[in-house]
């Protein structure tokens, strides 16, 4: 039931709104609002009751195994989110001046500092909102660095065909072209089709590595070079950084700039969809035109740098700082990790994959680059089931909430038939790994026996599988009063 | 091992079965020379009670002040239930719903609040958020330009009205696709534009944007301004306070067909100051034109049973399918605040919204008359307002400001650096969470450093 | 699953335990544990996900209507539970001064002047932690009155047959004996029987009004004057204050001492069984005999009076002042509630039920009472469905859940058979009231047309109807290793 | 209306089935001189925000103390988790789990705290709370009373290093049946019971009560204490700190044949401070004595179909079924804040569990060895201790407490009342949440504090 299909229109909250009486008569009656919005009249009861049932029926990293690749979806720590709303954060307005903010400022510093070291970077701006906004400071960085030196000739992006498409849009957003780098048999980005791409209108290149197959890209250091030869910059995703938290840095492969993605590696909430947070690092020739602000430290006293400080910025991205309180989570969750937790970090993803794809391959499953070592993520290719058994990757899918777990991403990267990449992360434990194995062994036996039980799941949520292809056209997209 | 439940046996059973002696092994492919020697500046791992004690610490340092601060972030009452269920963790950590049947708890909400967002601007359509205001000004700027396709000269009239933050930001955003935001003045006894300094034969214009209430607070004349863009083949881009609303005349029913692009920041309803974010954006446009929309939407469809569910839709839209040519890079939204915002409107309602709305209004109106009556203190504009409004000093707006402060007192932010013409002025706010008292607290306190800074013949550092 | 089922020897939670290292040598081995205890040992995802999910498992206010009679689930606001968990007053020590203590002390002594009021007592002690403490204060008063007065022969305290279980066990452990009064038809204390009963034995009576049995006791004055005069005191019972909040004060009706569940009709959560608070009101004569610590107010200033302060006091009855974070949650809601919402709360929890027990009626179901008006609460009989359909009030409850709703209070009282004591508060709306009047219909159709799924129910719940006289044979009442 | 979702129609069709012309008419049978006129001294209703801003001034008037008060109620970091699933609405705003297979959730969370604590305390089996510890206490003294057959003195042996508010409490609940608390005395250089002076011939005892960490914070001679005991056909009654238990012998194996009831107080587990409660009492048993427990216990069994399930049984004890002839009348127990501790028991785990044991010693042993440093200051015992030790002050101990009290430090609890032979003695307590900055911090304030009171030739009035 809808929350509004719960509304009556006298019912009011009077302990929500304020008490005091008001006019409006300042206001000419030209400007105001004729109608009331439909907004749901309800109790205060009612809504809590609403969205507590509503709540129950998603899957989360709270209730259940999640291994989305590309995601990385791993504890969110409690203490994150109960540090980073305390009174004092929450309460500080954006403007607050410099005496009444250096506890938040502290933390922004550090965290600053924390990030720069992680990536081998020689600074970072906080800024951009989410992995999507870091990508556009990145190659809006790059563009400025170009004009900069009236190199202005150069109007492609290059993208390995896996790249996440978020890749390809941001290049576009800074009004390049893109083109796609082919990506060999192993997974690696074809050396000499790059070579054949670069040129004097390359920008740069945008990259994962791991790259978004789920393996480490051997060559990184030749992309570099043959890049870096051509005039262009290198662009880092930092989607996968989880996979090598402590163990390379995206500055000693070569890389000019990279984005964070903080609602990953750093296990702030993902929130159902958001906020995120996506830091971008850079090497000392992209720090000029880094995003504002930034914070400073001078004599244990913080300020922040903004647009007149820095004449050569790209600019603002949001109209504060970005996603403060993201922010926050993800510091205390790197003060609680420490040096010697980061390092963990990789290394039990990186376990817990491998493990994972060595007892599915055992079970039969096929692997996408069956002689590659998994890195925190790896692929399976169900194409034999699609072809033999007419079960697909959204059959697995589907069928895989019915034995209570997430389904890890399918059909992406678009270049793997039939793909499913999957990401444990390290906070999982082996039983759970092991039950997950276990359902994908089940299922594989259902596609056999029973293929029709597979292709009409889920069968145990609150429902059953949703007509995509009507949504689209209906576009029945809000509630209104006439239903 | 802080949040790793491996135990060594664990990790022994497991290598076994990769057939790896290590997990070094397993990073065999990464070539030597690229690894890492250490996080030197990376400080020792502390357990939750030693980061607890240092947070609260800092929190504390940065204690409550008495806040008449607004451009863009509110202080709003959030009612407590609003962000205990937000951070239930069901909601709080869960991914993006892409496996729609399990994420209807999300997806419904979502929903609801497209609906919600929709009838509060009078729109056919909301999407499932943006980053927060300013950015989603950058994307409906964006959108206009492709939705506007009789247009062709990508030039977007911006009035200086429009918080200077947002401009900003919409030009990092835009400029690099040679999109030109050029400015519109506006007329200074009013704090508004004036329809009469419009120009009859404005050219090829893609978009005006709109800001109702603009960044002084003072109300636009919203109707003259859409029927004036849309004489011109031009498209209207409103930017709105989505609190104003209750009272306010919807952008859907500006002049005499309504703004086509609805944007603006979600922060009152809902999400706390929390320095600046995260907040979100929306945005609402016509049916017409909800293919070039950017970000998540959702539709309700049904099951293979017929009952009705919910799921990502027009996703042909997305980055994830669409890729170059993808209406947005967007991906993570701010899905939590929407959660939030969702939650704070249902327990508001329409009439609980309007209250809050006349409450912030009139607390407003208080506080201008009160300053106004201020030795040394003028109302700057003379014209309708929402909750905002400027207020001139006779001193240097930065003396005064930090001599407030020191005091605990967020007197209001300055405007001296984006409108320098305005001289010593600040914009002021004082929503339904200001007492009469705090209003007295603000204007004695004013009082007290004014008559300071004159005798001592200002500049002076106040005494800390 | 259990936790037990999820832990591993050698897992650990460094982030949780403290870092130091810390010897145990100044403490001599005989004084030392030799095996640790047997204490989960799991990650803090593993019990953060095991912990979110059992909750899942619950029925609640928050997620279901819930008309327990005689425990008033109301809604619980949540900003009674986060304003009483501000840092300030969950750190607060209970042997803080009273210097740091004011703002504290001044939500207490605003609550007893509350309650004072609601009650018509002239003093509270907000010491008792339930209601059942709060019996007990109440009795132990009463016998510290009648020992101060040296009348010492009374040894009865007379109780309502359908008094709550709590009542006579309290008689019992201030060491009374009970003496049961019986009901007349319409629900009314039997007058003939209680005149026969009072005399000089008889220390006092305890009765609940309106009673257990859902209607008003009508002849309470006569109640009063008869106890009065044969020298024994009135207790009231508060447990069901809910119905006549603001309309009558226990203390006009004649009562000497009465306890209130705070937890009920001033919403504090239930917690899936408490904690909950029954401070005690008196009227003058019992005022020297209450329990302390009471905050006082003298020029401004709040202070505690304790044991050296209350010479006649019956002594303590918690380590420290209580139940103090209830007490601070029940001041929140009666401050939101204010005057007039108190008024309130006793019109639409009466009107919910008569209008509950009105439908109910029309619908073919008994009322126990039908020639009287429902109070707050109302109990219907299913003697006929037990004889005629074999399904009985159990069942009915079992498969309620079923359809989404909590069972009303079955079998008790006692003295009605077959008895379901529903009371659906305030707080619920007229639609999920007419909802599960609808489900009433259909069960009774379903005991008609199909009993066994009736009698067989629950079939929607993580677990079928549980054998309770196995698990009281068995006493399974922890793990151990050995499974 | 605050809280009621009722609208004057509903009002006026509920009013219609009933048959009633005004809710009023519903009250028809509360005879009319009864009615009361209104509820005079009671505020005006007032909105969440409004008591929100009470609540946060006068909880922030509060403000944080740094506490070195122990005396039942500790201090210690509690994750962040546990409240956060505690105050979940499914636990927090349930009822008790009487329809069982609607409450799975909170019944087999209990029987995991049964099982944890029957564990910690080395004993058979665990109720699943009582009110606090000192009620818990007086409970225990009654079900020895019932479970001792063969005593009929009604005599309980209390030693006065049992926390004097326990035994206040015991007193003021089982004092009304003639049981008698007789009390032991302590040997005052080592601040326990001397077992030397234990009688041989003690007559009929029913039970002896034994503290472990005494009050003192020493740890008593609980082999011998249990052992003399029951060769005196005395049950034996542990009053135990839970978190003491991961570094101390459980009760379960005291002397030859372990202690027969165990109880105390909860709080170190997962409970705030909070100003003294709520926090719970726990109680567990040997297994022949399971039918004298007051209080609820759960049970595994399983349903219709076979599977595990939770119940409550025995239920026979209690007083929904038994009435008069109930174990005890106790109805509502502490449940939340048994969630809390189960929780924070599965979050530390018996390796946690027994480092904060450790830190606790360790931090106090370094508390107490500063404070004996500084002159004025003596320890007045010489015994192990678990977290909690007793110091003689030269200077009057109030005066001394009042001083820490205006630099924000509560120096501890005075033992002035109850113990007037110990002369100016506190008992002081420094959990693992105290660093040794806040070590030096509370000797350094002393010293300051002792030189004025020495100089100013004490009373006197600090300056506030
Ligand atoms: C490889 C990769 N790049 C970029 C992104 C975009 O990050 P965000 O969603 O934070 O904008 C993602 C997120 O899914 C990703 O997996
Ligand atoms: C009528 C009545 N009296 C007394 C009590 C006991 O109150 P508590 O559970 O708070 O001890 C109850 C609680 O159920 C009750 O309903």
């Amino acid at each position: 039931m809808l929350i509004f299909e719960q509304s009556k229109s006298q019912r009011a909250n009077p302990s929500q709104a304020p008490l005091q009486e008001a006019g409006i008569d300042s206001i000419p009656a030209q400007f105001r609002r004729r109608r009331r919005p439909l907004l749901p009249e309800v109790s205060e009861m009612q809504a809590v009751r609403h969205f507590t049932r509503l709540s129950q029926k998603n899957f989360s990293i709270d209730t259940h195994f999640y291994p989305l690749g590309s995601c990385t979806m791993k504890y969110n720590p409690r203490a994150s989110n109960t540090l980073a709303m305390l009174p004092g954060f929450l309460q500080r307005h954006p403007h607050s001046p410099d005496n009444l903010s250096q506890g938040f400022m502290a933390c922004m510093f550090d965290l600053q500092e924390i990030l720069k070291d992680v990536t081998g970077m020689t600074a970072v701006s906080l800024a951009p909102m989410a992995g999507a906004q870091g990508e556009f400071a990145g190659i809006a960085m790059i563009r400025a660095y170009h004009d900069a030196r009236e190199d202005t000739a150069r109007t492609e992006i290059l993208a390995p065909d896996a790249a996440h498409g978020t890749n390809p849009a941001t290049a576009t957003m800074c009004n390049y072209k893109v083109k796609e780098i082919p990506t060999d048999a192993q997974g690696d980005v074809d050396i000499d089709a790059l070579k054949a791409a670069v040129g004097p209108q390359t920008a740069g290149i945008m990259l994962t590595n791991p790259s978004t197959l789920g393996v480490f890209e051997r060559r990184i250091k030749d992309i570099a070079e043959i890049v870096h030869s051509a005039g262009g910059l290198l662009y880092y995703d930092g989607a996968n950084l989880n996979a090598i938290l402590g163990k390379v840095k995206p500055g000693d492969m070569g890389f000019d700039v990279i984005h964070m993605n903080l609602h990953k590696t750093f296990s702030t909430p993902h929130g159902g969809g958001g906020p995120g947070a996506g830091p971008v690092g850079v090497s000392p020739r992209l720090e000029p035109f880094l995003p504002v602000p930034l914070v400073v430290k001078n004599d244990d006293e913080y300020s922040w740098l903004k647009e007149k400080d820095r004449p050569q910025t790209i600019g603002r991205l949001s109209t504060f700082m970005g996603n403060a309180g993201v922010l926050l989570r993800a510091y205390v969750y790197a003060r609680l990790l420490g040096r010697e937790g980061m390092h963990r970090v990789a290394d039990f993803a990186t376990l817990n994959a491998n493990y994972m794809l060595a007892r599915l391959r055992k079970a039969g499953f096929e692997a996408a680059f069956p002689e590659r070592l998994a890195t925190h993520e790896f692929i399976i290719t169900l194409k034999r089931q699609a072809k033999e058994l007419g079960v697909n990757t959204m059959d697995f899918a589907k069928r895989l909430l019915d034995y209570g777990f997430h389904a890890p991403t399918t059909y992406f990267p678009l270049l793997v038939a039939e793909c499913l990449l999957i990401e444990p992360t390290e906070t999982e434990a082996k039983e759970d790994i092991d039950a997950f194995i276990e359902a994908m062994i089940k299922i594989q036996h259902e596609a056999e026996s029973d293929p029709e039980k597979v292709k009409s799941a889920p069968h145990s949520l609150p429902v059953r599988r949703l007509d995509d292809v009507k949504a689209a056209k209906d576009m029945d997209l809000r509630w209104t009063v006439s239903e | 091992m802080p949040f790793i439940p491996h135990t060594d046996d664990d990790v022994k059973t497991m290598l076994d079965a990769i057939g790896a002696n290590s997990i070094e092994d397993l990073f065999a492919e990464i070539p030597a020379e690229l690894r890492s020697e250490g996080l030197d500046s990376i400080p020792d791992g502390v357990n939750e009670m030693d980061i607890s004690r240092l947070m609260r610490e800092r929190a504390d340092q940065d204690s409550r002040s008495l806040c008449f601060a607004g451009a863009g972030a509110y202080e709003h009452h959030i009612p407590a239930a609003v962000w205990e269920l937000t951070t239930r963790g069901e909601f709080y950590t869960a991914y993006t719903p892409y496996q729609a049947e399990a994420s209807q708890g999300t997806l419904q909400l979502l929903y609801e609040y497209q609906s919600m967002m929709a009838s509060l601007t009078g729109m056919d359509v909301s999407n499932a958020s943006l980053y927060d205001g300013a950015s989603a000004l950058a994307e409906a700027v964006l959108m206009a330009v492709r939705a506007n396709r009789k247009s062709k000269s990508k030039r977007i009239l911006t009035p200086r009205t429009v918080h200077p933050d947002y401009r900003r930001v919409a030009n990092t955003i835009v400029h690099n696709q040679g999109i030109v935001l050029d400015e519109l003045d506006f007329d200074r006894q009013q704090g508004v534009i004036d329809p009469a300094s419009l120009p009859d034969d404005p050219g090829d214009v893609t978009a005006l944007i709109i800001p109702q209430p603009n960044y002084f607070g003072a109300l636009e004349d919203v109707d003259v301004l859409t029927d004036w863009a849309h004489a011109h083949g031009a498209l209207v881009i409103a930017v709105v306070n989505p609190v104003s609303l209750a009272i306010l005349t919807p952008p859907g029913e500006w002049g005499d067909s309504g703004a086509d692009i609805v944007c603006g920041d979600g922060q009152p309803l809902g999400a706390p100051l929390s320095s600046g974010g995260p907040y979100f954006g929306f945005m609402c446009c016509r049916k017409a034109f909800v293919r070039q929309m950017p970000g998540r939407i959702i539709g309700r469809t049904t099951d293979l049973d017929g009952k009705s569910g919910y799921t990502l839709t027009l996703q042909a839209r997305e980055q994830h399918i669409r890729r170059s040519k993808a209406t947005s890079n967007i991906c993570t939204n701010q899905g939590l605040l929407v959660t939030a915002a969702t939650i704070y409107m249902s327990l508001l309602g329409a009439q609980g919204l309007e209250r809050v709305a006349l409450a912030c209004h009139a607390n407003t109106m208080k506080l201008l008359a009160a300053l106004d009556e201020t030795d040394g203190v003028t109302k700057l504009f003379d014209r309708p307002l929402f909750h905002e409004a400027v207020v001139q000093f006779d001193l240097p707006v930065a003396d005064v400001m930090r001599a407030l402060s020191v005091q605990g007192i967020i007197g209001g932010v300055s405007l001296a650096d984006d409108y320098p013409e305005l001289g010593n002025s600040i914009l002021i706010c004082a929503t339904e969470t200001k007492t009469d008292a705090d209003i007295e607290t603000y204007t004695a306190s004013l009082k007290r450093i004014a008559m300071r800074l004159t005798a001592n013949r200002c500049p002076v550092q106040p005494k800390m």
